[in-house]
């Protein structure tokens, strides 16, 4: 069981703000769980269509895709970000 | 003094300039930088900041502890705001003290480069003509403006 | 709007951003530089700030002129202050204004980096035992600042 | 005549903050003026003890010592800065 959050136009197009899922015992990487969540319906299929440009964090600090997701409780997507 | 707040409140430059200087003699430089709601076009009602609570401001510490191991600063605040704000409204405040000017100024100049692409925040412009204007895109400029750091 | 000024009085930042970007929604960056009296030792009662009246104003002018030519600035304020001043006290703000935060920081630091070495400001140390410790010597560091506006 | 003006420890050393002066008319430069004005007493060969070193300004404009004085109406002459 691991947490999922997701933030501005990725949030949107999911068309949810956070969601548990239980991971297939494959995904072993931030790729592996984007690939996987393609899979899962068109509106992960649209979020996460330009997939290089989403940004990730485990456990709130910024990873990149290739990152193991080994014991994260919580693994979040964003687009890049526009503060400050 | 180092200390970062995220806060729908607005903030007070001076008062902040203050909380970090007074009672001390040993600083000679502070600067602050403030990033405000631009609205050239005037199409704007607001902009919408959102932000991942508990990320930002452990994204906020550790970009600020960056800068202390760079530079000797005797002080330093950062405040993020998020919620709407209207144009010409503050968003984002950096302050950073020093003895000396170039390190208040380069700490500060760092500080906002890695806020505008490390801290976790986004924003959505809301118009006047009631559409969404959608979420405002990632400058290139932001992420070239980081490699100034990289070496050194 | 772009302004200058010499004077013996306190002045407060927030008040001169305020000045700068009320009723302006055009400006996205804000970078103040205060420069404070400083006294590491705890030995100073005060800096005395000796000034040439007119050429003060006249050469913090052009200092701001040639900002100006070089970076897209949508204002910019520039005060010294003269007479005694007590350790933690300000001397000296610069304010500068841009669509960009870039222009914003490259601009104040020109400016401090030119008043330093160009405004004629001189600093007499006055020393708690009664002594003058004598007049602030200028430091190598800060004409070697200026090489690097140079180019460009 | 021409006002002269000094400025922290030259006017201390000098012990006047400024003057008014003929110059005789071979004093055409900034050099020439310090030459000038260092004959005129102990005061001011110690404030011009180290001539390169000391700034100078035709009417409230920094000048380098080659300067020409001609139509000059105030001249002043003060260390090098530490405003700021």
């Amino acid at each position: 069981m691991i947490k999922l959050v997701y933030f501005a136009w990725v949030r949107e197009r999911i068309g949810r703000p956070e969601e548990t899922v239980t991971l297939p015992a494959d995904v072993k990487t931030v790729s592996d769980l984007i690939a996987w969540l393609k899979t899962r319906g068109e509106e992960y299929a649209y979020a996460f269509e330009q997939a290089p440009l989403i940004r990730a964090a485990i456990d709130k600090v910024h990873v990149k895709h290739d990152a193991a997701i080994a014991d994260a409780r919580e693994i979040a997507f964003f687009p890049p970000m526009t503060g400050g | 003094m180092f200390s970062i707040r995220v806060q729908s409140d607005d903030f007070d430059i001076a008062s902040e300039q203050k909380r970090l200087c007074e009672g001390r003699t040993d600083i000679g430089a502070v600067v602050t930088f403030t990033g405000l709601c631009r609205d050239e076009a005037g199409a704007l009602t607001a902009l919408e900041l959102e932000h991942y609570p508990g990320m930002a401001e452990e994204e906020m510490t550790r970009v600020l502890e960056k800068a202390r191991q760079r530079w000797p600063l005797d002080g330093a605040t950062l405040i993020h705001r998020h919620g709407k704000i209207a144009p010409g409204g503050n968003i984002v405040l950096v302050v950073t003290a020093s003895r000396h000017r170039k390190a208040a100024f380069a700490a500060a100049e760092f500080l906002m480069d890695y806020l505008k692409t490390h801290a976790p925040f986004w924003k959505k412009e809301h118009r006047k003509d009631g559409t969404s204007g959608g979420w405002v895109e990632a400058k290139h400029a932001d992420d070239q403006a980081l490699e100034k750091w990289s070496g050194a």
